[in-house]
């Protein structure tokens, strides 16, 4: 299809608008993923103008690579999942999110087709192949928890990387792995070209998955976080940008698929505009609301941490250090 | 009458007919390093080729060995147009060909090995080729190692193990002392006669070039020389080479092919030095 | 007796020959084996498109030719890849002088002093085996996201290739051209410029064929790891959304600049080896 | 005059003489080189541990030398790394085994098959400006994610560079050698084995050299974009979870086996250049 | 007394005082290519060394020019001890040492234009010496394109252009017909008269040894080799070369030394040929 106009950091220095406005880069742990969705709407809305805040996207394609060049200092803000935040007070680096974005991570636990009837449950998994996106990624704490959760060991099942996109969506269609945790919209594509629904052992898509897998109604994953210093000296743009994701939410909320896939660039879709609507209709289901963090979620994903990343493990990590629900409120 | 002429002219072990050789200069033209070359070397026949430097003797070699394709003109060899390499040839070049990989040892036994003949007989037949040439401790040596001498010495016993039909050799003597250039006149003069070969031989000493040939072919100064004189050796042989340049017989060709040689030698000079001439 | 060859003084007969006999011996015209190469690319792409279309390829991973090119259209007639395309180009380009220029000089310096050649030569193989990708972070760290990290990213490459050419290039130089300049009153910059350069230039050229390349994909893996322009971003984000099309598209602009760059290349190097006996069989 | 050339038939003085006065003039001893080289290292080593706990460098990109060597020490002795390296090393080394074969044998047949070359040449530069990275998912899906997906990633990257300089170096062969040889009655095969692969081998251990380290940066990167196991994975992980020290150990160890690699070429190189002159100076 | 015994010396344009230098063989033991080595060459004398093949006499003159270490023994030119090149020098070489990415012109006015001389300036003079061993018309040729012996002039038009205190040269002359070289060893003559230079040439060819030179030295039979016999030619100069070979002196001081050198020669032969001795 017809591309869009012209690259994003082009767009973004092009349209300085507010008279005034600071300008911030976030960089995104990949802009295509939908859980970032709202990152990028705003832009599309244009509500970061007109909160009068210049935003400039950077694609890191990679959660933590989009953190790491936040702390070596390219980008001042970082779209990213939550979790970082814990996992960097591990390290002495502080680091605060300021908005949540989504509610569940949005993942699935999928039966690969040529296993299907032969795994029924997680139990199934020992001894088994696992495809996760990259090692250490949130995808891999996810299979961990849950081997850990259902009383398995945590290396009862290999865990093998698969990435995202084409390449995982080849990876468990032709069976070279033998269950995978993936996202959206790798699921959707999967099940389309399957031609039918996988089999999913888990899914924190809904909210009852959420509550069967966490015991919890929110476990916070993409959102905006930033250095704490950063944050106390831009108190105002940290507000502007809360206050642009936050009306993007509330838009995301008060619109169907269809409308909000319109406001997207084009090439988003892939070439393939109604899956395009169905996935984000899906979406909309695992998003904030409001943007705000709750304490019953930041608990539930610490304890994931504890139990999946030895990086963490049982330090002692002080939760209120990690997010702040000042600026959505 | 067709078939007998036919099996007439092939007979030649080397035949040059009409050769010319052009190559494009810098300046785009074209210069010509020999013009209408014919040159008929019989099996069996010792033929020197003279000229002054830059006459095209090499060039001529080159050809009769199939590695340069003549720009107008028919290079055969026993009756067969030679396309490629004259595979009944062998040629010493004028360059340094050692293989620098390679030892003295191998460099002359790789014609033999190439042809498949067992390693070890190679080897041992190769040492009897180094002695002749007076290199036979020098087997093991890499051919860095050695001495411009020594090298055209291998470069020498390395032609002429493969024991082919035709010897091209280009001033194969030329880095030798008097002394041992005597002793390896008499090793080609002997290799000659025992087989039968044609040997068409480059060399800038006439003196040897008379004492050894059947017959001397003379080149002219270039730019596109061509055979300005073909003289018969008929002193007869065997020939004492100590004592040839004393025969009178010698003397008076050396006379006669030295008059015509000096001057085309002349021209060449004079060419050089005049102000045109660059290209024919 | 050929009728040519009795034409005595028929020059215009004798160059006749001689051009008729090296025609056939060698060379197709560049025009003819330009259309042979166009004819080869026709007939792979038609193979692929029919087996597509047969359904014994699967489009999700190979997309139709067709449907390619038209992308192609698509973003070259919009202008949509040209921003991308200069910003790659720039990065690239940048690689590739500044990598091998370092290459030229450690190279040519180590050649020379054999000390620090082998002080140095197993921390050069060290460092050449370490994974580009693994370090993206520290280059962010270090040249931000801009143009610099990228160009960073495309001279670790650069760099090695050209670097170990050199060395091998100017160690390989024949001693006697060495002497024999050294007689004539050389100094060292002197017998760089008169004997070492052009000797070594063949393994230069050879190394700049290869680095040319990698230059390129240099540029693009870096966008491809964290940009927000370049050719190598349009293909991250394209994959990003399943949009294969548009990642074969991206990846045959690339080719087609390449193209390009190396036939520029090759001129440089034909005239800068013009000394060069032309080779034949 | 000297008193060691005043002894005329002193033979042991007389080699003793050459001997110290090559020493004089050249080489330090390998011993002495190896300790300088390790010296350097420990310099190095101890600046950086300095610089970070003096806070100049941030420790989460450049964690300490010391917790490195730990890190390091555990995967080591809890034998952690050894699965791990074994794989990445069949992986390096089958894509460095086929690569340069490949590369080769293509280069050698090009540089003898004018036609070819000047048809291919195009073409392959074309597909040396790809971008591997970007390939993942098509290596992935031809390859399947166990150790042929990284083959083939290294593959892509050693193969360009054994095969331009094979092309070069059988193209700059010395043209009297190959007549030589030729009229000494060489098949096309015999000119291969005792004139093009000989005269072109320093070509080729200049490639060698190059690639030894882009084979396993191939492998690791392979590894790192989707893999179970492998030195690249265990990266990965490190990184996944931000443990820098666990990134830096995984690359030091890479380092050190390449450099037990690098070793082994080098002696294979000598052995097989031993014709070659000594070079001084 | 010691200083002037020291300026004494210190007059040698080359001197080489006890010279050895020995070359490890493949099977690991030692080779002596020249032993003991004392030679002695003052300022405007022209010495001559002729000798065997793989003699050493390239070594000799590899040492002199500095590009060889001896093994023991010491090199000095003008009483400096020459380390590194000796800048006082020029060496035409045995091998082809011509630049081949270089035109004939640009690799003879190497040695000036890297001396400094504006590029206009020395490409005249280049143009001079190339007229002067008659390559005029070939100045914009690459070496390729050239035949041996338009090389071999082309190298020694850069051996002279640069005008040194000492001349090296290592069979110059060897790849030209009579003729030429003739015109050549003129003029090496008149260059070397004109300027008091310092000639150390190397030959085979005893006529020309004896025809040119001020002193012959012969060189003995390898390995290990030495000086075993220095002859000074006192025939009156200026010299006709092309009929000195008729001077009774010349025929007389020929009769020696080729006597000396024939022995020598033979002694060469056949170690070579013995069964042991391949070491010294
Ligand atoms: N590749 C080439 N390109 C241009 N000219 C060439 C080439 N090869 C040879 N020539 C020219 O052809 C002529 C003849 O060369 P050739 O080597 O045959 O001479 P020659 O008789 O062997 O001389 P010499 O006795 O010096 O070896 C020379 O003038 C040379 O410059
Ligand atoms: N690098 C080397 N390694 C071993 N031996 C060598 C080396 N260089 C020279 N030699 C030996 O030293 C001896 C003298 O060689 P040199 O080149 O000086 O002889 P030459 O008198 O110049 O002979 P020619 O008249 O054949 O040129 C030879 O026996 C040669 O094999
Ligand atoms: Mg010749
Ligand atoms: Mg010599």
């Amino acid at each position: 299809g017809a591309p869009a106009a012209a690259p994003p950091g082009q767009s973004g220095s092009a349209g300085a608008g507010g008279a005034g406005s600071s300008k911030v880069t976030i960089g995104i742990g990949g802009q295509t993923l939908l859980t970032y969705l709202p990152t990028t709407l705003a832009q599309e809305l244009g509500y970061y103008q007109e909160e009068g805040v210049n935003v400039e996207l950077q694609d890191l394609q990679g959660g933590s690579k989009a953190l790491t060049a936040m702390i070596g200092g390219s980008t001042n803000v970082t779209s990213g999942y939550y979790e970082h935040t814990i996992q960097m007070q591990a390290k002495n680096q502080k680091i605060k999110a300021f908005v949540d974005m989504g509610r569940s991570s949005g993942l699935a636990l999928l039966v690969a087709p040529k296993n299907e009837g032969k795994i029924k449950t997680l139990a199934d998994l020992k001894g088994k192949n696992v495809g996760v996106t990259a090692p250490g990624s949130s995808t891999d704490m996810f299979i961990k928890y849950l081997l850990a959760k259902n009383g398995l060991q945590k290396t009862d099942a290999a865990v093998s990387a698969i990435g995202a996109g084409s390449s995982a969506v080849a990876a468990v269609e032709q069976g070279q792995v033998d269950a995978a945790v993936m996202l959206e919209p790798d699921v959707s594509v999967l099940t389309k070209r399957i031609g039918h629904d996988p089999v999913i052992l888990e899914d924190v898509r809904t909210a009852d998955g959420l509550k069967e897998v966490f015991e919890t109604d929110a476990w916070p994953s993409s959102s905006l976080y930033a250095k704490t210093d950063w944050l106390d000296a831009n108190k105002e743009t940290a507000g502007k940008l809360a206050k642009a994701i936050k009306r993007t939410l509330e838009f995301i909320d008060g619109h169907s698929g269809e409308e909000i896939a319109a406001k997207m660039p084009e090439k988003f879709a892939g070439g393939d505009k109604a899956l395009y609507a169905k996935v984000i209709e899906d979406l909309k289901k695992t998003l904030s609301k409001d943007g705000a963090f709750t304490e019953n979620g930041i608990q539930a994903v610490l304890k994931t941490q504890q139990v999946a990343n030895p990086e963490v493990g049982n330090k002692d990590i002080k939760l209120e250090e990690t997010y702040t629900n000042e600026f959505v409120k | 009458m067709m078939p007998a002429a036919q099996a007439d002219t092939s007979t030649y072990a080397v035949e040059l007919t009409g050769c010319t050789k052009q190559f494009p200069t810098p300046g785009g033209e074209t210069y010509f390093a020999v013009r209408d070359i014919n040159l008929k070397v019989e099996p069996g026949r010792f033929v020197s080729i003279v000229g002054p430097t830059g006459s095209g003797k090499s060039t001529i070699l080159n050809m009769a060995a199939g590695l340069l394709n003549p720009s107008t003109g028919d290079v055969k060899s026993f009756g067969e147009p030679v396309s490629g390499v004259n595979r009944r040839a062998s040629y010493m070049f004028q360059q340094d060909p050692l293989l620098p990989w390679k030892t003295v040892l191998d460099n002359v036994s790789l014609g033999l090995t190439m042809a498949g003949v067992p390693k070890a007989e190679a080897h041992s037949e190769a040492r009897r080729w180094l002695e002749k040439v007076g290199l036979k401790n020098f087997a093991d040596r890499y051919p860095h190692q050695l001495s411009g001498g020594m090298r055209k010495r291998t470069a020498i016993a390395q032609a002429w193990i493969v024991n082919p039909d035709v010897l091209l050799m280009d001033e194969p003597f030329s880095a030798l002392d008097v002394q041992t250039r005597q002793i390896m006149e008499n090793e080609l003069l002997q290799l000659w006669q025992e087989s039968g070969k044609a040997v068409v031989f480059i060399t800038h000493d006439l003196d040897e070039a008379i004492a050894l040939s059947d017959e001397v072919v003379i080149l002219g100064a270039g730019p596109g020389s061509t055979v300005v004189g073909s003289y018969e050796i008929d002193i007869p042989r065997p020939r004492d080479l100590l004592d040839i340049r004393d025969d009178p017989q010698f003397v008076a060709l050396h006379r006669e092919i030295w008059g015509r040689l000096k001057i085309e030698v002349s021209k060449t000079y004079e060419t050089a030095m005049a102000e045109e001439g660059e290209v024919a | 007796m050929t009728l040519v060859g009795s034409k005595k003084n028929g020059l215009p007969a004798a160059l006749d020959g001689g051009t008729r006999r090296r025609a056939r011996r060698t060379e197709m015209s560049p025009l003819a084996m330009r259309s042979t190469q166009l004819l080869l690319t026709l007939a792979v792409l038609g193979a692929w498109e029919l087996s597509v279309r047969a359904g014994i390829v699967d489009e999700f991973f190979f997309p139709l030719p067709s449907d390619i090119f038209q992308t192609v259209w698509a973003w070259v007639s919009s202008g949509f890849v040209f921003p991308h395309l200069w910003i790659t180009m720039q990065e690239a380009i940048l690689a590739f002088l500044v990598g091998a220029a370092a290459g030229l000089l450690l190279g040519f310096v180590l050649a020379r002093v054999r000390f620090l050649e082998r002080l140095l030569d197993p921390f050069l193989q060290m460092f050449n085996a370490l994974p580009r990708v693994v370090l993206a972070p520290i280059f962010l760290l270090w040249f931000g996201l801009g143009i610099w990290s990228k160009v960073a990213f495309g001279f670790t490459l650069v760099f090695f290739i050209v670097f170990f050419n050199t060395l091998e290039g100017v160690k390989s130089v024949d001693r006697v051209l060495v002497d024999n300049a050294r007689m004539l009153g050389a100094s060292e910059k002197q017998l760089l410029r008169h004997v070492f350069i052009p000797s070594a230039l063949t393994w230069i050229f050879s190394s700049l064929h290869i680095s040319v390349g990698f230059a390129i994909t240099g540029a693009v893996v870096g966008e491809y790891l964290g940009a927000s322009a370049g050719v190598g971003y349009a293909i991250a984000q394209a994959q990003g959304v399943f949009d294969t099309k548009g990642v074969f598209a991206g990846m045959f602009i690339l080719m087609i600049v390449v193209l390009i760059i190396d036939l520029l290349v090759n001129r440089l190097e034909r005239h800068l080896l013009r000394w060069r006996p032309v080779q034949s069989s």
